[in-house]
């Protein structure tokens, strides 16, 4: 399963991910450089932009509305008003209160989720790359069984298992699941940079293993890994939007694939409520969109290849 | 070349082992006991009847063997090409069930994919080839990838399908049908088909394109697109190459993310009640069906394998550094 | 949309009745004796019973039989009607129904606790059947007369218990008036029976020619094709319903206005008796006083169920309730009542966390579970919780996974949880049953949840069993005691009545219960083809003739 | 007189500026000639090169005039230029051993591309393999992948290919700097093998190896930060050097049997300029031993003797 | 000091290593203090995989690299290798990829400081930090803070050399630490090699370029697909090429004085070898022409062992 030449291909296409073939350094020197693409690339600037407006809503929820989003508050099937701006539920639920509240949940999933997505493929990844032989061959073995489970279905079956399930224990499997590709590109990277000289000097200074992995390699690709990080957070997001949308979402509170969830069950299509179910999707489409945006902006900014001039 | 492939299908098989030993696993470790649920739906008047089911069903199903056991018996019963008695659609064979399941999946998810595939990657070329398109595919690109499986689904659902009354938005073919060689069945067939095959398509086509356009750039740049362009090839035939090598990396990234647009069909699948395996694993989980779970599974996880193994197979037959570092061997 | 129109590869859409709501799975079994998983129709449309109940006019209809009658207090003799053939054409008689009745001795089949108070079936002639009882239960005799469908003996007469008892019984041959046409992923097809026995000694004809249940695979599918007049008859639980139908659309309910449904079961809040403080009647009492039923009623389900009587007794049972009872013990909605209650029981806040302790100043800690995406009753347990906590009781909706909470259910590891196991039936015995059951297992699978254990009460269960259904006084004497003792313990909370979920499409059949043609419940839930069901279908008329 | 090139200027666009790589390069070169270019790593020995063949996206042709046979070539204008490719002036490049696509045989590249020029491949087949035997290589090497040949291989290929169409002039850039000494001189006297056979007509072999272009050139050019710094007949390059960086440079490369103890050689010190914001005047002045007053002045490329161009005042 | 005993290494390949590519075979060569040895050959013949193996950055397949006496193989514990890295320190063949091109190089100073001598105080190793580059004819100033991009070549392998100079090493090994530079600053590199020498320094430099490893070295080691084929002192082996392969290797070498021309290929290949005139079927490693003067040859059967792989043009 693994190709000699599939270090570019290893991001996911449905993630397209930083395709550069070689490690991208960004020498500090050369950092000030870096800002200057970064301040005039529109894709980063405006994904951020996106991102940065969302995640305020999201933490500014409690001030953006005076609804706890699961309260029935208004009359029911409302369609959006001044009054509620994104309409109500079945139940008289706010379906704007929801959606900010439902953001927080989708943030703290791409970003937990995402976060041990990435701290998992970076351990598989450095670990098998720097080593290499027959550790690398297990650890490759076990990536590719992860890989190969779907990991939609494992994520349900281990959402059935438990009695309750909150958005951390949900991101927390999510990450575990699917850090597959990431190790794969991350050791692909590895795998350059170790055969880099600086290393061996490192292991002459006496360096121990981990040292090098974490002051050497790793930030030598801190902008790979970083762009690797949004894009699990990306893919965590939808994850969980998809285990929450076929009901096995957080037992209690909201997200906004729940929100969908409920939309659907209640009859949201045939009744022609779109202000419920419209909204959730937009939400993470718009997050994860600008997040995947402002990767293609980093990746220019850290690739001239890519730059337009 | 044959201990190439010797050693790959060595790979592929401890895969496949670890990978059904893992499948195995999962569900038996579920809480809840699925004889208790089974009874518990039975609604047995008298706790005595109830007593002597449970007894009959634990053997049924092989519950009261040793673990150990049960695992021998599953690979027993794998080899024979018998995954077990449903409990959910008890007493059906999983298999039956599956069989009845797997041609509806297969017939989203294959031409979802390599159509997808097919068109994301020749967008993508083109995308590479312009300011102007880049800057329209692109951004459409990332939205699509960006897109809920299911959202996609609801939005085509309810506008093509509800609001439009162009589609029809559940089952696989008209109620009013039965399967038969005509056209009205086929049309209803394809009119069903049509939505969910079509938000498959979209989600995936995005990620695709992206890809090739990002790697066409690469190739575009590399040192034997330059020498030819020294050599005055036009610039049709050096794209030509460009978008040749590009899509070894595609092919790769295929492999890859076939548990992803597996895992995305099952959501579709629900939405547009679409009697295909996503449905069957989904209710399975609900009704602690360990054996239906299994079989559904199983069919992915050798399905993404044996895919896994034609993309490598293929592989070869294109890449020809591929080819000749197996004949070399060790180099 | 015009592909679901049918046509030469079709069914005739106008003979052709389009049912869902019942199926929840690809067809598995049409084994009559696996009562809680067969094909929708297996019993009712293909198997038959020996009678069949109305439950609304509360009268048995004789059916396969023809009428049956107590020759003594343990004797009970059974006419058999004449004329009736299985649909291989062998003729139907009493060593059928002897065989059925003698099924019962394997372990497997559900009804096998029949035989600790039966003693013996035997066929006296071709249309009698006699049996005699050791220890005669009246009620859960007639119960099972209507319930438990007869099967040809010359068919299953070589059956292993295996195959009985758990056969997917593929080619089901029974007397009714359709008969098996085809299945598939997604579907159950049903055909008409012509030479059912019926035409002839009833003279009603089931009007479909055919009938194709679709397999349920979300509501919110189901609610389109309603709308669409693709389905005519729909036995889910269609949220918003009650908008459709008030808007005047195509779509029908039993009832034109709330609660739009026939209440078909009672949904309880079950408190597990074993915990402190659940098991203090009057901390149960507080509980019940708290919920606004009110709220959920409206807020929740939109009108389309009602609030249960305090006794949860379905109004089918209205004659067994005894309302004086009810005034002076029963409760309702009124959380100042609630908050005295505790008071009065020694819970109070000592901590000052606005949550009670228990008299002995341990801190109320409660969860209420209901099955994770059961969303309304989610929302119910919500409201439940919130009128709990304004009366001062620490209780939290919580959401496990259905088999997790059956799991908890079943070994009794749960504070409170929701349950509607029990359906309407011709005797309040079920409930009680349901309520009190006695010895309290390791494993409660049905029954008694709460782990309730009162001797005297199941002893009058018991006495109510052995008490003839004719004997009306007499239940009502003796349900009237046990509702002194349910109310005045109060080991479950009645909360609302279920409805029969059912909503009709009138553009290609007619004269549905709603459209007063009947009042014959219009589902084919299992077990609701014996409560009327078939008759329902026989009244349809084709909306185009 | 085959080259003439006059007062050529190429730019790299970057962000920070204009990088001057090329800042007036003016030479020409003779028939026959196999003229040598060397200079420190980043004098612009490639982009001069590159200007001759083919600029790539970041080049930009800024001023001076190139003329090959009288006529001028249009080195700014790449859709005009491309007539004149492959044909004309042709290449081999630094990387030849990633110049080859690597997923296609390597004759059916050259048949892809022969016929996307319009050029029949059919006729064209015996002279190729007539070429690739000269060079020591067998005909079946079209037949693979250049993944199946070795580096030297790959250069040998590339060399065939480029000089197909017989061109008038060859850059070869760096073709021997990665392969084994013994390769190595073997490449290097193909490439002479090539000129006296008139598959090329004239060529420039760049390297920053001296003693290499001594061996194959009939005459040297030196380049410094951007501009040549002297143009002379390879022997005179060597035995009369006239610019102080020739020297330096010659001083430099220890010869076999010179040791350590023997002879201590010594380096330039300090550092070639800045293309970005190159000084004034002489640009080697800031090394030079030399220098003084007059080299803040920019010093003409003068002929000092016949076919001996020198930029430094200094030179006698 | 360093003495290598038949020494051979065998990279692994194939899934789980089971075949294997033989890189160097039966070596054995010493390195005495104040010597500089050289270590010749072209690509792949293994240069670097000795010195690697030499710094315990790669393991040894068979035989025995010993240093001081102590078999480098026993330094298993970290403890261990620190000391020996102590003595016994590399520079490569790039000194661009010898930096972490995100860090200052100065960094590599550091780095041994956090690894050797976290209790020197900052003063006392500023000096001695002050001391090496001004061995190595570096000013502080120059480099102090600098990025890798914003040094030459020339000067990084300095700071490089600088870098093995803050520790008391024994040993230098120099991996073609001239190749990717300028003519203009490799000689002052290598003259800096040569230096060393006088402060009792050993040196394994490893190159391809013959008229550099004439330049420095004492002790020339011919290397030819990881065997030893020459073997003596450089002014021996430079002067009266026993080999074939030496010879041929001599006479591609470009020169300034001769004239390819003038000095034909086949030349090289008119004297026969004197091992294999010896041994025609194989015999010791090597056959001692002189008390200096190793030779060895593996051809295999009858064929003539010439000097490349037969002559490419
Ligand atoms: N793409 C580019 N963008 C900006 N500057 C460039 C680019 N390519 C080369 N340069 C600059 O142009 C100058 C000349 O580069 P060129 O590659 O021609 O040098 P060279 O003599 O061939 O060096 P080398 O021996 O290392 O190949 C250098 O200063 C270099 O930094
Ligand atoms: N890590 C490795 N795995 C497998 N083979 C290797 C490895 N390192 C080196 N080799 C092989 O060992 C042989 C010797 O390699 P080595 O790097 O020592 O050669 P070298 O003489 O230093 O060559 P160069 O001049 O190119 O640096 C080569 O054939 C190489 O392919
Ligand atoms: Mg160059
Ligand atoms: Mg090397």
């Amino acid at each position: 399963m693994s190709q000699p030449s599939d270090e570019r291909a290893a991001a996911p296409g449905a993630a397209p991910g930083p395709e550069a073939p070689a490690p991208v350094a960004v020498p500090a020197a050369r950092g000030r450089t870096a800002w200057y693409f970064a301040l005039r690339n529109r894709k980063l600037v405006g994904g951020l932009a996106v991102v940065a407006l969302l995640l305020l809503a999201g933490a500014a929820a409690p001030l953006l509305t005076g609804h706890p989003p699961n309260a029935e508050v208004g009359p029911p099937n409302r369609p959006p008003s001044a009054e509620y701006w994104f309409g109500t539920t079945n139940f008289g639920q706010d379906v704007f209160s929801q959606f900010v509240y439902g953001l927080r949940a989708t943030f703290l999933v791409g970003a937990l989720g995402g976060g041990i997505a990435a701290v998992a493929g970076m351990a598989v990844g450095f670990v098998a790359g720097y080593r290499g032989g027959v550790v690398d061959e297990i650890l490759n073995m076990i990536t590719n069984v992860v890989l190969v489970l779907p990991s939609l279905a494992v994520l349900l079956i281990v959402a059935a298992y438990l009695d309750s399930r909150g958005v951390a224990v949900q991101a927390f499997f999510i990450g575990l699941t699917s850090w597959p590709w990431a190790a794969r590109a991350i050791r692909a990277q590895t795998l350059s940079l170790s055969s880099r000289d600086f290393v061996d000097l490192a292991r002459l200074s006496g360096t121990r293993t981990t040292g090098i992995i974490l002051r050497e390699i790793a930030p030598n690709m801190s902008s790979y890994l970083f762009m690797t990080f949004i894009l699990l957070f990306g893919g965590a997001v939808l994850a969980a939007a998809g285990l929450d949308f076929v009901g096995f979402g957080p037992t209690d509170g909201v997200s906004l694939g729940l929100m969908m969830h409920n939309a659907v069950n209640w009859g949201a299509l045939q009744l022609g409520m779109w202000w419920w179910f419209v909204p959730p999707g937009l939400g993470i489409t718009a997050i994860v969109g600008a997040m995947y945006i402002m990767n293609v902006g980093l990746d220019e900014v850290f690739n001239p290849r890519l730059r337009e001039m | 070349m044959w201990r190439y492939f010797g050693r790959k299908l060595l790979i592929y098989l401890l895969t496949l082992f670890a990978a059904v030993t893992v499948n195995w696993m999962i569900p038996r470790f579920m809480p809840g006991d699925p004889v208790q649920s089974r009874l518990a739906r039975a609604s047995l008047q008298s706790p005595e009847a109830s007593a002597a089911m449970e007894e009959y069903y634990r053997s049924v199903f092989g519950l009261d063997l040793p673990v150990w056991q049960q695992y021998l018996n599953f690979w027993g019963g794998l080899l024979r090409g018998d995954l077990g008695i449903s409990m959910w659609l008890f007493p059906q064979p999983v298999t039956g069930i599956l069989a009845g399941a797997v041609p509806y999946s297969l017939a989203l998810l294959v031409p979802a994919i390599l159509l997808s595939w097919y068109a994301g990657n020749k967008l993508g070329a083109l995308a590479a080839r312009g300011r102007w398109l880049d800057n329209t595919v692109l951004p459409v690109g990332y939205l699509l990838t960006a897109m809920p499986y299911m959202w996609l689904a609801l939005l085509l659902a309810w506008s093509l399908g509800i609001v439009a009354d162009l589609f029809p938005v559940a089952g696989a073919y008209g109620f009013g049908l039965q399967p038969s060689w005509t056209w009205t069945f086929a049309a209803s067939l394809l009119a069903h088909w049509f939505l969910p095959f079509l938000s498959l398509f979209l989600v995936a086509l995005g990620g695709w394109a992206i890809g090739m356009r990002n790697l066409i750039i690469y190739e575009l740049e590399s040192d034997y697109a330059n020498y030819l362009e020294s050599l005055g090839a036009p610039r049709r035939l050096v794209r030509r190459y460009a978008f040749r090598n590009a899509m070894l990396p595609q092919l790769t990234g295929l492999a890859v993310q076939l548990g992803t647009i597996v895992a995305g069909s099952l959501l579709t699948e629900i939405v547009f009640a679409y009697p295909g395996i996503g449905y069957l694993i989904l209710q399975a989980i609900r009704n602690q069906d360990f054996f239906l779970l299994q079989g559904a599974f199983l069919f992915i996880v050798i399905g993404v394998l044996i895919a896994n193994f034609v993309v490598d197979l293929v592989y070869v037959l294109v890449d020809p550094r591929v080819r000749v570092q197996m004949q070399g061997g060790a180099a | 949309s015009g592909a679901d129109s049918g046509d030469a590869a079709g069914y005739p859409r106008e003979q052709t009745l389009y049912t869902t709501g019942a199926q929840w799975g690809p067809p598995a079994n049409w084994n009559p004796i696996m009562t809680w998983e067969y094909v929708t129709g297996t019993v009712g449309l293909a198997y038959e019973t020996l009678f069949l109940y109305d439950a609304q006019e509360r009268e048995y209809i004789p059916w396969l039989a023809e009428g049956g009658e107590w020759v003594s207090d343990d004797v009970y003799e059974l006419n058999l009607r004449q004329g009736v053939t299985w649909s291989d054409g062998e003729p139907f008689t009493s060593e059928d129904v002897v065989f059925t009745v003698e099924l019962g001795r394997l372990e497997s089949v559900p009804y096998h606790p029949l035989w600790d108070w039966l003693e013996e079936a035997e066929a006296v002639d071709e249309h009698t059947v006699r049996f005699t009882f050791s220890d005669p239960k009246y009620q859960q005799w007639a119960n099972w007369l209507y319930f438990n469908a007869i099967v040809p003996e010359h068919l299953w007469a070589e059956r292993s218990e295996e195959e009985v008892g758990a056969g997917a019984n593929e080619n089901p041959v029974g007397t009714g008036p359709y008969v098996y046409e085809t299945h598939d992923q997604d579907r159950m097809v049903w055909a008409r029976n012509d030479d059912w026995w019926a035409t002839e000694a009833l003279d009603v004809e089931v009007a479909p020619e055919y009938i194709v249940d679709i397999v349920n695979t979300s509501n919110e599918a189901t609610l389109s094709q309603v709308q669409q007049g693709n389905i005519d008859l729909s036995n889910n639980f269609l949220p918003g319903i009650a908008q459709l139908v008030e808007s005047g659309g195509q779509i029908q309910t039993y009832y034109s206005e709330p609660p739009y449904m026939l209440p078909a079961n009672t949904a309880w809040l079950v408190p597990n008796t074993t915990r402190e403080p659940l098991d203090d009647p009057e901390f149960r009492r507080a509980i019940a006083s708290s919920i606004d039923m009110e709220r959920i009623v409206t807020g929740v389900y939109g009108e389309l169920v009602e609030p249960a009587d305090p006794t949860g007794l379905l109004p089918v049972w209205d004659e067994y309730i005894d309302t004086d009872v009810v005034a002076e013990l029963g409760f309702e909605y009124d959380p100042a009542h609630a908050r005295e209650l505790l008071a009065g029981a020694g819970y109070t806040d000592s901590d000052g966390d606005g949550f009670v302790e228990t008299p002995d100043g341990d801190p109320v800690d409660l969860a209420l579970i209901v099955p994770s995406g059961w969303t309304d009753w989610m929302e119910a347990a919500r409201v439940i919780s919130e009128g709990a906590q304004e009366a001062g009781i620490n209780l939290v909706a919580e959401f496990p996974d259905q088999n997790a909470l059956v799991d908890q259910r079943a070994s009794g590891d749960f504070d409170l949880l929701i349950n509607n196991e029990r359906q309407v039936s011709n005797t309040p015995w079920t409930y009680y049953e349901y309520i009190f059951r006695l010895p309290v297992l390791d494993a409660q699978s049905t029954v008694n949840f709460g782990r309730y254990e009162n001797e005297e009460a199941w002893e009058l269960v018991n006495e109510l069993d052995r008490t003839p259904v004719e004997d009306i006084d007499r239940m009502r004497e003796i349900t009237s005691r046990l509702q002194e003792i349910q109310l005045g313990e109060l080991p479950i909370i009645p909360l609302w009545y279920n409805g029969l979920w059912s909503q009709t499409s009138g553009s290609t059949w007619t004269n549905w219960p709603a459209d007063g043609g009947s009042h014959y419940p219009a589902s084919l839930w299992r077990g609701y083809p014996q409560l009327g069901g078939v008759l329902m279908l026989t009244e349809l008329r084709p909306a185009s003739g | 007189m085959t080259l003439q090139v006059r007062d050529l200027r190429v730019h790299y666009r970057t962000t920070r500026g204009d990088v001057r790589a090329l800042d007036g390069v003016t030479f020409a070169l003779a028939d026959g000639e196999i003229a040598g270019l060397a200079g420190e790593s980043g004098s612009g020995k490639t982009t001069l090169g590159k200007s001759l063949v083919r600029l790539d996206g970041r080049m930009r042709h800024v001023g001076g005039r190139v003329e090959l046979d009288g006529r001028e070539l249009p080195i700014g204008d790449s859709p005009r230029m491309e007539r004149f490719r492959f044909r004309e002036v042709s290449v081999i490049p630094q990387y030849a051993m990633s110049a080859l696509n690597p997923t296609r045989r390597i004759g059916t590249m050259i048949r892809e591309l022969l016929r996307a020029r319009g050029i029949g491949h059919r006729e064209l087949r015996p002279e190729l393999d007539r070429r690739l035997r000269l060079v020591g290589l067998s005909p079946d090497v079209l037949d693979r992948y250049p993944i199946e040949l070795s580096g030297g291989m790959k250069q040998r290929v590339v060399m065939v290919l480029s000089t197909l169409l017989d061109p008038a002039l060859l850059v070869a850039d760096e073709v021997t700097s990665a392969l084994d000494v013994s390769t190595q001189r073997a490449v290097a006297e193909a490439l002479v093998e090539f000129r006296d056979r008139g598959f090329v007509r004239s060529m420039i072999v760049v390297t920053h190896d001296l003693s290499l272009v001594y061996q194959i050139a009939d005459s040297v050019m030196v380049m410094y930060g951007g501009r040549l710094a002297e143009k002379a007949p390879a022997a005179a390059i060597v035995a009369a050097p006239r610019h102080p960086y020739t020297r330096k440079l010659l001083a430099a490369l220890p010869e076999p049997g010179v040791r350590y103890e023997g002879k201590r050689l010594s380096g330039i010190p300090g550092s070639p300029p800045e293309l970005l914001d190159p000084p004034a005047g002489c640009r080697f002045r800031a090394r030079c031993p030399l220098a003084d007053e007059q080299c803040s002045r920019q010093p003409p490329f003068a002929e000092v003797a016949p076919g001996h161009h020198v930029a430094c005042w200094k030179a006698e | 000091m360093l003495v290598l005993d038949s020494v051979s290494k065998v990279f692994p390949t194939g899934a789980f290593g089971r075949s294997g590519v033989t890189a160097v075979r039966d070596v054995s060569f010493a390195v005495r203090p104040g010597e500089v040895v050289s270590l010749i050959g072209e690509s792949g013949s293994g240069k670097s995989t000795i010195g690697r193996m030499v710094l315990r950055l790669s393991s040894v397949t068979s035989g025995r690299i010993t240093f001081d006496g102590a078999d480098i193989a026993g330094l298993t514990r970290s403890r261990q290798l620190k000391e020996y890295h102590r003595r016994v320190q590399g520079v490569f063949q790039d000194p661009f990829s010898s930096y972490n091109p995100i860090f200052p190089a100065d960094r590599v100073l550091d780095v041994v400081r956090r690894g050797f001598f976290p209790d020197v105080g900052a003063a006392a190793w500023r000096e001695r930090v002050d001391e090496a580059l001004e061995v190595v004819r570096l000013d502080p100033g120059q480099v102090r803070g600098r990025y890798p991009h914003q040094l030459s070549g020339g000067q990084l392998q300095r700071l490089l050399v600088a870098r093995a100079l803050l520790l008391d090493i024994r040993l230098l090994v120099a991996d073609e630490i001239i190749s990717m530079l300028d003519a203009s600053t490799r000689i002052d590199v290598l003259n800096l090699l040569a230096d060393l020498r006088a402060r009792g320094l050993g040196v394994l430099f490893v190159t391809h370029d013959l008229a550099l490893g004439n330049y420095v070295s004492d002790t020339t080691v011919i290397l030819r697909r990881g065997r030893v084929v020459e073997m003596g002192a450089t002014a021996t082996v430079y002067a009266d090429p026993a080999h074939p392969y030496t010879r041929r290797l001599l006479a591609s070498v470009p020169r300034l004085d001769q004239r390819w021309a003038d000095l034909p290929l086949d030349a090289a290949d008119t004297r026969p070898c004197p091992y294999h005139a010896r041994h025609p079927h194989g015999g010791p490693a090597l056959l001692a022409l002189a008390e200096d003067h190793h030779v060895g040859c593996f051809a295999e059967g009858d064929a003539p062992c010439q000097g490349a792989d037969g002559p490419p043009a």
